[in-house]
C-alpha cells in the first residue's frame, strides 16, 4: 500500500475545519441548522479520516517521523539579522498521530453529539464555527513543528475556549453574568499560564537559536532507528545486569568518536554514570569500535533478530539494511539513523542539540549560555525552561495552582465542556511536556516538581470532587484530578504511560460529559415537561428556602438547576442507554479491570512502582514513592466520588418530577455515547502489558503495542525497561477501587443519596468536617483572595493610619488616600456591583482595579500638578543617570 | 576676558531652574508661557556659552533656530489663550481641569 | 577681579533678580517688564561671549517683538492682576516646586561642581593634513669613488646598506609615485595613502590629532624610502607635508619630509594663499607681483639694487622649508625671480582667489640622472631639461568650516549651507504657525450658520421646482458668499 | 564674498534622497493655497487633494527605499531603510486619518481646509524628524511635528455650536501646548549640555567625541554627557509619552477631536521613538560608565520602560471612556516600545541586538498603527456630534446592531494584547525576543506580565461588545460612513496581513540596518 503520501495531506487537518467554520461564520444565519450542523460534522470527520491515514502510514513505517512543509510557507517568520528564521512547518510522527486521532476522534462524536444537544438553539451556525475553529486550533498545536506555531494553536485553543465557555452568556440574569465571568476567568488564568509558555520560547530560542523540534530529515530516537534498521541496539537500559556490563560499556563511550558517531556516543554518555552500557556489551564495543570506519554494527547474533545490517558504506546515507525483513516480512523503513549528515549541531532541532549540549562536559565553555552579561550552564537554562512550560501547562492543563478556572468553565454548553476536558484543550499542556520530553529527561530535579504537584493536584481535586452537587463540577474536578495523574506521569519520565491515559482518558471522560449532558438535556426536558402540563414549578426543591447550601453554591434557588444532582435520580429506568454508557464511563474511570482506565491508570502506578524501588537517581525515587502514595488514595477518591455520582443520579427513586419525566435523548446524542462506550471498554488494550495473565497474545493481543508505536518519537522510550505486568500492584489498585465502590454503594446506596438535600456524609458528624472542606472547594478561592487582596488592604490601612503625610495634607490626603480608601471600602463592600463573584481571578482583577484607581489618582487634570510630575521625572531621570557615575568618580 | 566660561553656564542653570519652578507655580497661563521663554533663554545662554568654549559657531546657529522656533510657540500660545479667554473668561490655568482621571 | 569679572556679576545678579522678580510679581506686565530686562541682561551676556549677532537678535526679536506680543495679549485681556477664581489651592505646591527646583538645579550642577568647575577640555577640530610628493631626491656619495656608472638608483635602504663604502658616486632624482602610511595616534589601523603622484598634492583629509609615525614606500615595489618620521598633528591645524629630497650620509636615508603647519583661522576674507617650494634650482627664490606694467621695477638705492614690486613671498630657498604667502584675489602677473632679480617662472594672468590654498612647486621635469659631480651647494647643479612649474589647488573651500566666530555673515552663511535643512523646517514651523493662529483665533459659529443659510436658499431642486412651477426662467442669482471672512 | 546656494550646490546636497519628505512639504503648501482660493462649493476637494499629496510621496518614498546614497543636506538628513519603512508607516497613518476626518469634521461642524494643512504639515515634520541626523534638525522637526498637533487638538474651537465640548477640545490644546512647551525647553537644555559635552551637534559627531570622552577621564564632560542625554530623553520620551511624561496623554487624548487623537498617538510615537533610536544607537550607543558595561543610558530607560509598562496598563483599567482607554493603552504600548530602545543598550556585547531591536521596533510601530488606527476609526464611528458616545458602556451591545465594527474592534482588541496571528503578536514577539536576547529578562518578564494585565481591559471591551447586551441595547451609532468604514477595514486587513503574512512584513523589515 502507498503510503507514503498521506503525511502530506496534513495541512488540510488544519484547512477543513477552518473552512467548516468560515462557512458557518459567513453563512450560518442563512442555512439550515441541520446543513450547518452537517457542515460542521463533516469536516471534523474527514479530519478523522485524514488522522487514520496517516496512523496508518506510520503504523507501516514503524512511526518515523517526518516534518511536512507546505510550499506556500517556506518561510513563516524570517529575520536575517538576528538568525531568525521560523517555517511553517507540521511535524507527523506517533505523538502527533495519537493526538491526531484522539481530538479528530472524540471530536467528531461531540459534533455528532452536538447536532442533537444544541437542537433548536439559536445560535447553533456559530457553535458549530466555534467548534470547528476550536478543533483547529488543537490540531495546529498538536501538528506544529516548532514552538511559536504550538504557541498560536495554544493561544488560539484559550481564544476559542473564551468564547465557548461564555457562549451562554445571553441566559439572562445571574447565569449570564457567571458564564461570561468564567469565560473572563478561563482567559486570564490562561494568560497567566501563557506567560510562562512565552518566557520558555523566548529562552529556547535565545538558547538555541531556533525553535524547531525536529529539522526535516532528522532522527529523533537514533537509538530506535538504529534497532529498527538492524544496525546493533544503541545503549539498552537494563538496571538488573546494568552494572555488569557498565565497565565495559562506560570504556566504550569513552572511546566514542564524538565528532562523528556522536549519537550512540551521546546516549551512552548519558547514562554512563551508572549502566549505560549496551546488554551485550561486544555489540556495542564492535559496533562503536567499527562505526568510524563507517562500516556499522556487525552484531550478529546478538541481536535479537539475528540479522546482520551489513551495511556497507556511508550508513548516513540511510540505505540500510534494504528488504533484510526481520520486521515481518514488509519492508524496512529507510531510515537516517544517525544525524551525521547535518554539518552542525546547530543544524539540528531544539531536541537534537539539547541532546549535544548534554554531552559535553559539565562546566565547559560550550555548555554555558549567554544571557546579557550572565552566563548560566545549559542544564540550569534547561532547568528554567521546563519550569516556565509547567507554569504553562499548570495553566493550560489545570495544575496546581491555576486549575480554578476549569471547575468554571463548565459554564459552557455540555459539548464545549466534553470537548475542552477531554480531548482537546486540558490536554494541550501533557501534550507539551511530552513533547519536551527530551528537556524533561535531563533535568530530573524539574521533574520531581512536576510529579508532585501532578500528584498533589490529583488527590487534592479528587477529595474535592467528593463534595460537589452539580453532575458536571464533579467531572470537572475528576479531570483535573485525571490530569494530575498524567502530569504525575510525566514526571516520572513514564511519557508514554501518560500519553496512554491520556488517550483513554478522552475517550471516557467524553464519554461521561456527553452522558451528563445527556442526564441534563433529559432532566431539562423533564422539567418543560413538567411545566407545559400545568404541574406548578418548585416541586423539586421543596425544602425550604434555608436549606444547606453554603456559600459555595451559587446556584439561583428560585431557578431550576437541571445541573444539581440532588433534583435527579432514578433515571436509570427513564434513560437506560445513557444510564448504561454512563456505566461503562464510570468503571473505566475508576479503573475496574478490563476497562481502558484500568490499562492507563495501572501503567502509571507501575511506573511509579518501578521508579520508587528502582530508579536510579535518588529523585527518581522520591518521585516514585510520592507518586505511588498520593495515586493510590486519589484513585480511591476517583472510584468513591463516581459511584456516588451514578447512585445520586440513576439509582434510588427520582427526587424532582423534572427528573421522574425525563425522557431518553435523540439518537444524535445517544449513538456518540455507544460508541464511546464501546471504546471505553476496548482502547486498553492497545497497551497491554508484557506478561499480563490471559491477555498477552490473546486474540493477537500484542505487548506494548502502542509503546512501540510511540518509540520513534519519544527517544527516552527506547532505554527504558519494558514493564511486565505487576500483579500484585495491580490487584492492589482493584481492591482499592471495588473497596471504595463498595463504601460509596454502602454510603449512597438505594435511596439514601441524598436525603433532605444534604449529603450523608454531611449528616453524619465525624465526615462533617471532611465533607465541607470538599464542598467548599478546599477554600482555595478564599485563599486566593486574602494571599493577594487582604495584604494590600492592610499596607494601604496601615498608611492610612499611621503615616500622616503633612506636606501633602490638604491635598493629597483628602483625594489620594482618603478617596482612594473609601473607594476601595465601597469596593470590597459591594464586590457583585463590579461583577466580582469569586474572589480567584477576579480578587486579581479588582486588586488591578483598586490600584488602578489608586494611581489615576494623581491624573488629577491640573497642568501644574502634571508639570511637577513631569519635573520630578526629570530630577529622578537626571539623578539615576549621574550617580553611578559619582559612585565611579567616588571610587576612583 | 576673565570670566571663565563656567561663569555662564552656571548662570543659565539658573536661570533654567527658575523658569522650570515658574512654569509650577504661575497661575496665570501668560506667565506660565514667559516661565517657558526663560527657560528657553537659559538654554540659549548656555549654547552661546558652548559656543564659545568650542570656538564653533554652530551653537550660535542653534541659538538662532530656538529663538525661530520659540517665536511659533509664542503666537500659537497666545492665540490659545485668547481663544480660551474668550469662553472663560480666565486665564488662570488651574480652571482647566474638566477632564482627569 | 577685572573690570569684565565685575561686570559679570552685576548683570548676572540682575538677571537672577529679574527672573525671580518675574516669578514673584503679582502684577503680569510688571512680570513681563521683568523678563525684559532679563532678556536685556542675557543678551549683555551674549556680547562678553563675542556673539554680538546673537545679542543684537536677542533684544531685537526676543526682548522686542515677543515680549510686545506678550504685553500686548496681557493688555488686551486685562489679565494684569491675577484673579484667583480657582477653588483649589495647591499650597503644598509651592513646597514641591522649591524642592524640585533645587533638586534639579543640584543635579544640572553636579557635573561642573564634580568636575572642578572645568569645562571639558575642548579637543578642538580634527586637524587636516594633505600630503605633496615634491619627490626629488638627490643622492650622492661622501667619498667620489673611480667614475663608475650609476647603475642601480636605489632609494631602498637594505640595497644602499649592502652596497660596498666606496661606492660609485650618484645622483639619482626619483619622480615616482609613492604611498604614505600614517602609524599611531588614535587611528585602530593605519591610514595609507596610496599613489601619491610625483609634483601633486592630495586632497586635505581629517586626521585625529596626535602623535603619528609617517612612513614613505616606493609605490612601485614597496620599497622603505625614509626613516620614519615623526609627526605631531595639534587640534584646529592645517598641515601640509611635504616630501622632497635630502640626503642623509650615515643612515643612507633619502626622503624628507617637512610639515608646513597652518592655523585653521581664515586667512582673510578677500586672500588667497600660497605654499611654495623650489625643488628646481638651488638658488633662493621670491615670489612676487610684477604689478601692472608686467615686468620687474628695481631702483638702485645706496648702491643696492631694490625691488620695487610687491613680495608675496620670498626666501624659497632649494629643497628649503615651504614658504607661505598671501595676496588679495584678483588677477596679477606673477613672477618667481632669483636673487639676481631673474625671472625664473611668471605666470601671466594669474587668478588669485580668496579663501584658497594652492601648492606651488617648482621642479624639474620627468625622472634623469643628475651628473655626478653636481654640487648643489655651489649651485652647480645644472638641469639640463626644462623644468615643470606646478600649481594645485584644491578643489572648494578649504576654510569653509571656519567663518568669523559670532558675525553676522558667519552665522549667516553658514545657515544657507550646512544648516539649510532646519532653516527650510523653520520656514514650515512659521507658516505652520501662521495657519494656526488664523485658526485658533478664527470668530467661533457665525460662518457656519451664515452659510447653512445661504446653502439652504440656494440650494439647486428648490430652484428647479420653483422654475418648474412658473415655468418662466429662474436667475440663480448666487449671493456672494462673504469673501472677507474668507479664511 | 556671500555665496547664495546655486542649483549645484544644491544637487551636491543629495536632495533626492530627502525627496517624499520635500515633495510633502510642497504638496502642503500648494494645498494651503488651493483651499484658499477654491469656493465653498468645492471645499470637499481638499481632502482628496492631501490624499493625493499623501500618496505621491508614499510613492516616492517606495521608489526611494534603499538608496545609494544616504545622507542629504550634507550629512542633517539619514535616508536608510529605517527611514523609508516609518516614512510609510507615517504616511499610511496621514492617509488613514484623511479618510476618517471627512465625515467627522463635516459632522462636528469643524470643516476647514486648515486641518488638513495642519495635518500634512505634522506629517511633514515627522518625517523629517525619522531621518534627522542632527540635534538641531532633531529639535526642529520634533517642533514642527508638534506645533500643528496643539492646534488640532484644540481644532474643535471652530465649532460655535457646543460649547463644553469646545472647552474640553481648548482645554486639550493649551495643556498639551504647556506641556509640549515645557518638555521642549528640557530637550533644548539637554541639546545644550550634549553639545557642550562633544562640541557638535551632528549624531555621528556625537558619536566620535562621545568615544573619545568614554575612554578619557574627564569628569566633567562625561557628567555633561550624562546629564545632556537625560534632558534629551525627557524631551523625547514627552513626545512618546512614557511615565513619567505620559501626564498629558489621557486628557489631551480625550479632548481632542477623535481622528486628531488618533493621529497623534501614532505620528508621535513613530517621530519620537525613531529620534530616540537615532539618538541613542547612532550618536549615543557607546555611553559607558566604565569599559565593557552597557550604554549608561539603558538602565534609565529600563526603569522607564518597567514603570510605562506597569502604569499604562494599570491606570486603563480603571477607565470608563474608551478614549481614555486607548490612550492609557497607548501608554503602555509605548511602554513595549522603549523595551526595544532599552534592548539597545546592550549592543555592545551582544552584537546585532540594536539591529534586531529595532527591526523588532519598526514591526511594532507598524502593528500599532494599524491597530489604533482601527480602533480609533470604530470610535470615532461611535461617537456622536456633542462628543459622547465613546464610554465603554456605549459598546454593550455593538455585536447586535454593528457586527461588522464590533468584530473589526474585537480583532483591534486582541491584537493590542497581542495574541498570535494578528498584528500585535508580531511587534510584541520580535520586541520581547530583542529584550531577552539583550539579556533583560526582568523587563521581558514585566512586559510579559503587564500584557496579561492589559488582558482584563481590552477583554472587558470585547465582553461588552459580544456578551451583553439584547438585540436593541446597542449603541445606534452615528457615524460609519464609507470613509470611516473603509478606515476600519483597511485597517483591519493591516492587522491581519502583519499577523499572518508575516514573510511579507519581515521581508521588508530585514532590509533595515540601523548600525
Amino acid at each position: 500500500m502507498h503510503t507514503e503520501t498521506y503525511p502530506q495531506l496534513i495541512p488540510l487537518v488544519i484547512l477543513i475545519p477552518a473552512l467548516g467554520a468560515f462557512i458557518n461564520i459567513f453563512w450560518g444565519s442563512k442555512l439550515t441548522e441541520r446543513v450547518s450542523g452537517l457542515i460542521g460534522i463533516t469536516a471534523a470527520v474527514l479530519t478523522f479520516i485524514i488522522s487514520v491515514l496517516i496512523f496508518s502510514h506510520l503504523n507501516g513505517h514503524h512511526g518515523t517521523g517526518s516534518v511536512i512543509n507546505p510550499v506556500i510557507f517556506q518561510t513563516w517568520l524570517r529575520i536575517d539579522s538576528i538568525g531568525l528564521d521560523i517555517p511553517w512547518q507540521f511535524r507527523v510522527d506517533p505523538l502527533t498521530a495519537v493526538m491526531l486521532l484522539v481530538v479528530t476522534g472524540v471530536g467528531s462524536l461531540i459534533h455528532i453529539y452536538s447536532m442533537g444537544y444544541m437542537h433548536g438553539d439559536k445560535k447553533f451556525s456559530r457553535f458549530f464555527a466555534y467548534l470547528n475553529l476550536f478543533m483547529m486550533f488543537m490540531l495546529l498545536l498538536v501538528t506544529s513543528n516548532n514552538f511559536l506555531m504550538l504557541f498560536v494553536g495554544w493561544e488560539g485553543v484559550g481564544v476559542m475556549s473564551y468564547l465557548l465557555i461564555g457562549f451562554n452568556w445571553d441566559k439572562g440574569g445571574a447565569l449570564g453574568w457567571k458564564n461570561s465571568n468564567a469565560a473572563r476567568k478561563a482567559m486570564i488564568v490562561n494568560r497567566v499560564g501563557d506567560f510562562g509558555v512565552l518566557m520558555a520560547i523566548f529562552m529556547i530560542f535565545w538558547t538555541f537559536g531556533t525553535l524547531t523540534f525536529y529539522q526535516p530529515g532528522e532522527t529523533a530516537n537514533v537509538c530506535y532507528a538504529r534497532e529498527v534498521n538492524n544496525l546493533g541496539a544503541c545503549a539498552e537500559e537494563s538496571h538488573s545486569e546494568g552494572e555488569a556490563a557498565a565497565a565495559e560499556g562506560e570504556t566504550a563511550a569513552a572511546e566514542g568518536d564524538h565528532s562523528e558517531g556522536e549519537t550512540v556516543a551521546e546516549a551512552e554518555g548519558d547514562h554512563s554514570e551508572g549502566e549505560a552500557a549496551a546488554a551485550e556489551g561486544e555489540t556495542v564495543a564492535e559496533a562503536e569500535g567499527d562505526h568510524s570506519e563507517g562500516e556499522t554494527a556487525e552484531g550478529e547474533g546478538d541481536h535479537s533478530e539475528g540479522e546482520t545490517a551489513a551495511a556497507e558504506g556511508d550508513h548516513s546515507e540511510g540505505e540500510t539494511a534494504e528488504g533484510e525483513g526481520g520486521h515481518g516480512g514488509e519492508p524496512v523503513v529507510l531510515a537516517d539513523v544517525d544525524n551525521s549528515k547535518f554539518a552542525s549541531y546547530t543544524d539540528l532541532g531544539v531536541f537534537g542539540q539539547t541532546a549535544h549540549y548534554m554531552s559535553l562536559e559539565e562546566g565547559s565553555p560550550e555548555r554555558l549560555v549567554q544571557f546579557g552579561t550572565l552566563a548560566l550552564d545549559f542544564k540550569t537554562v534547561l532547568f528554567i525552561i521546563v519550569l516556565f512550560l509547567l507554569l504553562g501547562v499548570a495553566g493550560k492543563s489545570a495544575q496546581i495552582p491555576l486549575f480554578v478556572w476549569l471547575p468554571d468553565a463548565m459554564a459552557g454548553p455540555t459539548p464545549v465542556s466534553a470537548l475542552m476536558h477531554a480531548a482537546t484543550m486540558v490536554t494541550a499542556g501533557v501534550f507539551l511536556l511530552i513533547r519536551s520530553n527530551v528537556f524533561l529527561d535531563y533535568v530530573p530535579e524539574a521533574r520531581l516538581v512536576i510529579a508532585i504537584i501532578g500528584s498533589v493536584t490529583a488527590l487534592m481535586a479528587g477529595f474535592i470532587a467528593l463534595g460537589q452537587w452539580d453532575i458536571k463540577r464533579v467531572l470537572a474536578f475528576s479531570t483535573v484530578s485525571q490530569l494530575g495523574f498524567m502530569v504525575a506521569a510525566v514526571g516520572l519520565g513514564a511519557y508514554v504511560a501518560a500519553l496512554f491515559h491520556l488517550a483513554t482518558h478522552a475517550v471516557f471522560k467524553a464519554l461521561l460529559f456527553l452522558g451528563s449532558g445527556s442526564v441534563i438535556h433529559g432532566v431539562e426536558h423533564g422539567h418543560h415537561h413538567v411545566h407545559a402540563h400545568g404541574n406548578g414549578p418548585g416541586h423539586g426543591h421543596g425544602n425550604g428556602p434555608d436549606d444547606h447550601h453554603d456559600a459555595h453554591d451559587e446556584h439561583v434557588d428560585e431557578a431550576f438547576d437541571p445541573q444539581d444532582m440532588r433534583n435527579m435520580g432514578g433515571l436509570a429506568s427513564r434513560m437506560p442507554i445513557t444510564y448504561w454508557t454512563y456505566l461503562f464511563g464510570t468503571f473505566a474511570l475508576a479503573g475496574l479491570p478490563f476497562f481502558a482506565g484500568f490499562w492507563s491508570k495501572d501503567e502509571i502506578l507501575a511506573d511509579a512502582f518501578h521508579e520508587a524501588l528502582e530508579g536510579h537517581l535518588l529523585l527518581d525515587n522520591l518521585a516514585g514513592y510520592i507518586v505511588l502514595g498520593l495515586l493510590l488514595v486519589a484513585a480511591g477518591f476517583t472510584a468513591f466520588y463516581m459511584w456516588r455520582q451514578v447512585q445520586m443520579v440513576f439509582h434510588g427513586d427520582p427526587r424532582t418530577e423534572a427528573a421522574a419525566s425525563a425522557p431518553e435523548s435523540s439518537a444524535w446524542m445517544t449513538i456518540p455515547l455507544l460508541v464511546l462506550a464501546f471504546f471505553s471498554f476496548t482502547v486498553g488494550f492497545v497497551n497491554v502489558p508484557k506478561y499480563t495473565p490471559i491477555f498477552s497474545g490473546f486474540m493477537g493481543i500484542q505487548d506494548y503495542e502502542f509503546k512501540h508505536f510511540l518509540e520513534s518519537a519519544i527517544p527516552s522510550v527506547t532505554l527504558k525497561e519494558s514493564l511486565a505486568f505487576n500483579t500484585p500492584l495491580a490487584l492492589l489498585a482493584v481492591v482499592i477501587a471495588f473497596s471504595a465502590i463498595a463504601l460509596s454503594h454502602s454510603i449512597y446506596g438505594g435511596n439514601k443519596a441524598v436525603q433532605g438535600r444534604r449529603d450523608p456524609l454531611h449528616v453524619n458528624r465525624s465526615t462533617r468536617q471532611m465533607w465541607s472542606l470538599a464542598n467548599a472547594r478546599l477554600y482555595w478561592d478564599e485563599i486566593y483572595f486574602r494571599l493577594i487582596e487582604n495584604p494590600y488592604n492592610r499596607l494601604s490601612k496601615f498608611l492610612y493610619e499611621v503615616v500622616d503625610w503633612r506636606f501633602l495634607h490638604d491635598y493629597f490626603h483628602d483625594s489620594v488616600l482618603k478617596a482612594g480608601y473609601d473607594s476601595m471600602g465601597k469596593l470590597l463592600a459591594k464586590p457583585f456591583d463590579l461583577g466580582i463573584i469569586d474572589g480567584t481571578v477576579n480578587g486579581v482583577g479588582a486588586l488591578v482595579r483598586l490600584l488602578s484607581g489608586r494611581v489615576r489618582v494623581v491624573q488629577t487634570g491640573y497642568v501644574r500638578v502634571y508639570a511637577v510630575i513631569l519635573l520630578l521625572g526629570v530630577v529622578a531621570v537626571l539623578l539615576i543617570m549621574l550617580l553611578p557615575l559619582l559612585q565611579v568618580q567616588a571610587g576612583s | 576676558m576673565n570670566v571663565p566660561v563656567e561663569a555662564f553656564v552656571i548662570l543659565s542653570m539658573v536661570l533654567f531652574t527658575l523658569g522650570a519652578m515658574g512654569v509650577m507655580l504661575r497661575k496665570n497661563a501668560i506667565l506660565v508661557f514667559m516661565s517657558v521663554e526663560l527657560m528657553l533663554n537659559a538654554a540659549n545662554l548656555a549654547l552661546v556659552a558652548f559656543a564659545k568654549q568650542w570656538n564653533d559657531i554652530g551653537g550660535h546657529t542653534f541659538v538662532f533656530f530656538v529663538m525661530t522656533v520659540a517665536a511659533a510657540e509664542v503666537a500659537i500660545g497666545l492665540a490659545l489663550i485668547v481663544a480660551i479667554f474668550r469662553h472663560k473668561q480666565s486665564i488662570n490655568i488651574d480652571d482647566l481641569h474638566q477632564m482627569e482621571g | 577681579m577685572g573690570v569684565d569679572v565685575l561686570l559679570f556679576l552685576v548683570v548676572g545678579a540682575l538677571a537672577v533678580g529679574c527672573a525671580i522678580g518675574m516669578l514673584i510679581s503679582d502684577n503680569a506686565v510688571h512680570s513681563a517688564l521683568f523678563l525684559i530686562a532679563n532678556f536685556g541682561c542675557v543678551a549683555f551676556m551674549y556680547l562678553m561671549l563675542d556673539a554680538p549677532f546673537i545679542a543684537m537678535v536677542q533684544i531685537a526679536v526676543y526682548a522686542g517683538a515677543i515680549m510686545v506680543l506678550f504685553l500686548f495679549v496681557i493688555m488686551l485681556l486685562g489679565a494684569e492682576q491675577s484673579h484667583d477664581t480657582t477653588t483649589v489651592t495647591f499650597r503644598w505646591l509651592t513646597g514641591a516646586a522649591t524642592i524640585l527646583g533645587a533638586s534639579l538645579l543640584f543635579a544640572l550642577g553636579l557635573p561642573l561642581v564634580i568636575g572642578g568647575f572645568q569645562l571639558p577640555e575642548t579637543a578642538g577640530r580634527a586637524p587636516l593634513l594633505r600630503v605633496v610628493n615634491a619627490g626629488v631626491s638627490l643622492v650622492r656619495t661622501q667619498e667620489i669613488a673611480p667614475a663608475e656608472p650609476a647603475a642601480a638608483a636605489t632609494a631602498d635602504p637594505a640595497a644602499t646598506a649592502e652596497a660596498p663604502a666606496a661606492a660609485p658616486a650618484e645622483v639619482v632624482r626619483f619622480s615616482g609615485e609613492v604611498q604614505v602610511t600614517l602609524t599611531g595616534g588614535s587611528l585602530s589601523e593605519p591610514l595609507v595613502l596610496n599613489n601619491v603622484p610625483f609634483g601633486e598634492a592630495t586632497d586635505f583629509f581629517d586626521v585625529p590629532a596626535g602623535d603619528y609615525t609617517v612612513q614613505l614606500l616606493r609605490q612601485e615595489d614597496g620599497q622603505i624610502m625614509a626613516a620614519p618620521y615623526p609627526l605631531t598633528l595639534a587640534a584646529d591645524s592645517v598641515t601640509t607635508l611635504t616630501l622632497f629630497g635630502e640626503y642623509d650620509f650615515e643612515a643612507r636615508k633619502l626622503l624628507k619630509l617637512v610639515p608646513v603647519a597652518n592655523s585653521l583661522a581664515q586667512v582673510g576674507n578677500d586672500e588667497g594663499r600660497f605654499i611654495l617650494f623650489n625643488a628646481y634650482t638651488p638658488q633662493t627664490l621670491s615670489f612676487i607681483d610684477l604689478g601692472p606694467d608686467q615686468a620687474i621695477n628695481t631702483t638702485t638705492r645706496d648702491g643696492a639694487t631694490v625691488l620695487l614690486d610687491t613680495v608675496i613671498a620670498a626666501d624659497i630657498a632649494f629643497e628649503g622649508a615651504p614658504v607661505t604667502g598671501t595676496y588679495r584675489e584678483g588677477t596679477y602677473s606673477l613672477a618667481l625671480i632669483n636673487s639676481d632679480l631673474e625671472i625664473i617662472h611668471r605666470l601671466d594672468n594669474y587668478t588669485i582667489t580668496a579663501d584658497t590654498e594652492k601648492t606651488l612647486l617648482l621642479m624639474p621635469d620627468g625622472e634623469q640622472p643628475v651628473p655626478a659631480d653636481a654640487d648643489p651647494d655651489s649651485g652647480g647643479i645644472q638641469f639640463p631639461a626644462g623644468f615643470t612649474f606646478r600649481s594645485t589647488v584644491l578643489p572648494g573651500l578649504v576654510f569653509d568650516t571656519e567663518p568669523s566666530f559670532g558675525s553676522p555673515l558667519g552665522i549667516g552663511r553658514i545657515l544657507f549651507t550646512v544648516y539649510l535643512l532646519p532653516v527650510n523646517l523653520v520656514g514650515l514651523l512659521l507658516l505652520v504657525a501662521l495657519v494656526g493662529v488664523i485658526v485658533i483665533s478664527r470668530p467661533s459659529g457665525e460662518k457656519q450658520e451664515r452659510r447653512a443659510n445661504i446653502r439652504r436658499r440656494v440650494s439647486r431642486p428648490l430652484v428647479n421646482v420653483i422654475a418648474q412651477q412658473t415655468g418662466g426662467e429662474v436667475t440663480t442669482e448666487t449671493p456672494k458668499l462673504g469673501s472677507g471672512d474668507g479664511s | 564674498m556671500f555665496e547664495t546656494p546655486t542649483l549645484d550646490t544644491l544637487i551636491g546636497y543629495n536632495l533626492n534622497v530627502a525627496l517624499p519628505a520635500i515633495a510633502l512639504a510642497l504638496g502642503t503648501m500648494i494645498l494651503l493655497l488651493v483651499d484658499l482660493f477654491l469656493p465653498d462649493e468645492r471645499k470637499h476637494w481638499t481632502p482628496i487633494l492631501a490624499l493625493a499629496g499623501l500618496s505621491a510621496s508614499f510613492v516616492m518614498t517606495l521608489f526611494n527605499l534603499n538608496p545609494a546614497e544616504t545622507e542629504a543636506f550634507g550629512g542633517m538628513f539619514v535616508a536608510d531603510g529605517f527611514t523609508g519603512f516609518l516614512n510609510m508607516v507615517v504616511l499610511a497613518t496621514a492617509f488613514l486619518t484623511v479618510l476618517l476626518s471627512t465625515d467627522y469634521l463635516r459632522r462636528t461642524n469643524t470643516q476647514h481646509g486648515e486641518y488638513y494643512t495642519l495635518l500634512l504639515m505634522s506629517t511633514t515634520g515627522t518625517m523629517f524628524m525619522i531621518g534627522a541626523n542632527d540635534l538641531v534638525v532633531i529639535f526642529v522637526a520634533l517642533e514642527l511635528l508638534s506645533i500643528p498637533l496643539y492646534v488640532l487638538a484644540a481644532f474643535r474651537v471652530t465649532d460655535g455650536t457646543r460649547q463644553a465640548w469646545v472647552l474640553r477640545s481648548e482645554e486639550s490644546g493649551i495643556k498639551y501646548f504647556i506641556l509640549g512647551a515645557f518638555s521642549s525647553a528640557f530637550f533644548v537644555y539637554g541639546a545644550a549640555l550634549l553639545y557642550g559635552a562633544t562640541g557638535t551637534t551632528n549624531l555621528e559627531g556625537i558619536f566620535a567625541a562621545v568615544q573619545a570622552i568614554v575612554a578619557g577621564s574627564d569628569a566633567s564632560a562625561k557628567f555633561l554627557l550624562l546629564a545632556g542625554t537625560a534632558l534629551a530623553l525627557v524631551g523625547l520620551g514627552f513626545k512618546v509619552a512614557v511615565v513619567p511624561f505620559h501626564t498629558w496623554t489621557p486628557d489631551v487624548y480625550e479632548g481632542a477631536p477623535t481622528p486628531v487623537t488618533a493621529f497623534m498617538s501614532v505620528a508621535a510615537k513613530i517621530g519620537g521613538f525613531a529620534s530616540l533610536m537615532r539618538l541613542m544607537v547612532v550618536g549615543l550607543s557607546v555611553l559607558t560608565l566604565a569599559q565593557g558595561l552597557p550604554a549608561a543610558w539603558q538602565q534609565v530607560v529600563q526603569v522607564i520602560a518597567a514603570l510605562t509598562l506597569i502604569l499604562g496598563n494599570l491606570v486603563a483599567v480603571a477607565q470608563t471612556s474608551v478614549k481614555r482607554l486607548l490612550a492609557y493603552s497607548s501608554i503602555a504600548h509605548a511602554g513595549y516600545l522603549m523595551m526595544a530602545v532599552a534592548a539597545v543598550g546592550s549592543e555592545a556585547f551582544v552584537p546585532g541586538v540594536a539591529n534586531a531591536a529595532a527591526q523588532g521596533m519598526l514591526v511594532y510601530l507598524l502593528a500599532y498603527m494599524f491597530t489604533n488606527m482601527g480602533a480609533f476609526a470604530v470610535v470615532t464611528a461611535l461617537e456622536k456630534d456633542d462628543g459622547t458616545g465613546v464610554n465603554l458602556d456605549d459598546f454593550i451591545g455593538l455585536y447586535n446592531t454593528r457586527p461588522g465594527l464590533a468584530v473589526a474592534m474585537g480583532i483591534f482588541a486582541l491584537s493590542l494584547i497581542g495574541i498570535p496571528l494578528t498584528g500585535g503578536f508580531m511587534g510584541k514577539w520580535l520586541v520581547f525576543g530583542a529584550t531577552v536576547q539583550a539579556g533583560l529578562i526582568p523587563l521581558a518578564v514585566i512586559g510579559v506580565l503587564t500584557s496579561v494585565i492589559s488582558a482584563f481591559y481590552y477583554v472587558r471591551l470585547i465582553v461588552n461588545m459580544f456578551l451583553l447586551g439584547d438585540k436593541d441595547s446597542g449603541n445606534a451609532a452615528v457615524g460609519g460612513s464609507l470613509p470611516v468604514r473603509a478606515t476600519v477595514y483597511a485597517s483591519l486587513a493591516g492587522v491581519l496581513v502583519v499577523g499572518i503574512a508575516v514573510p511579507l512584513v519581515t521581508g521588508l523589515v530585514n532590509l533595515v540596518r540601523l548600525i
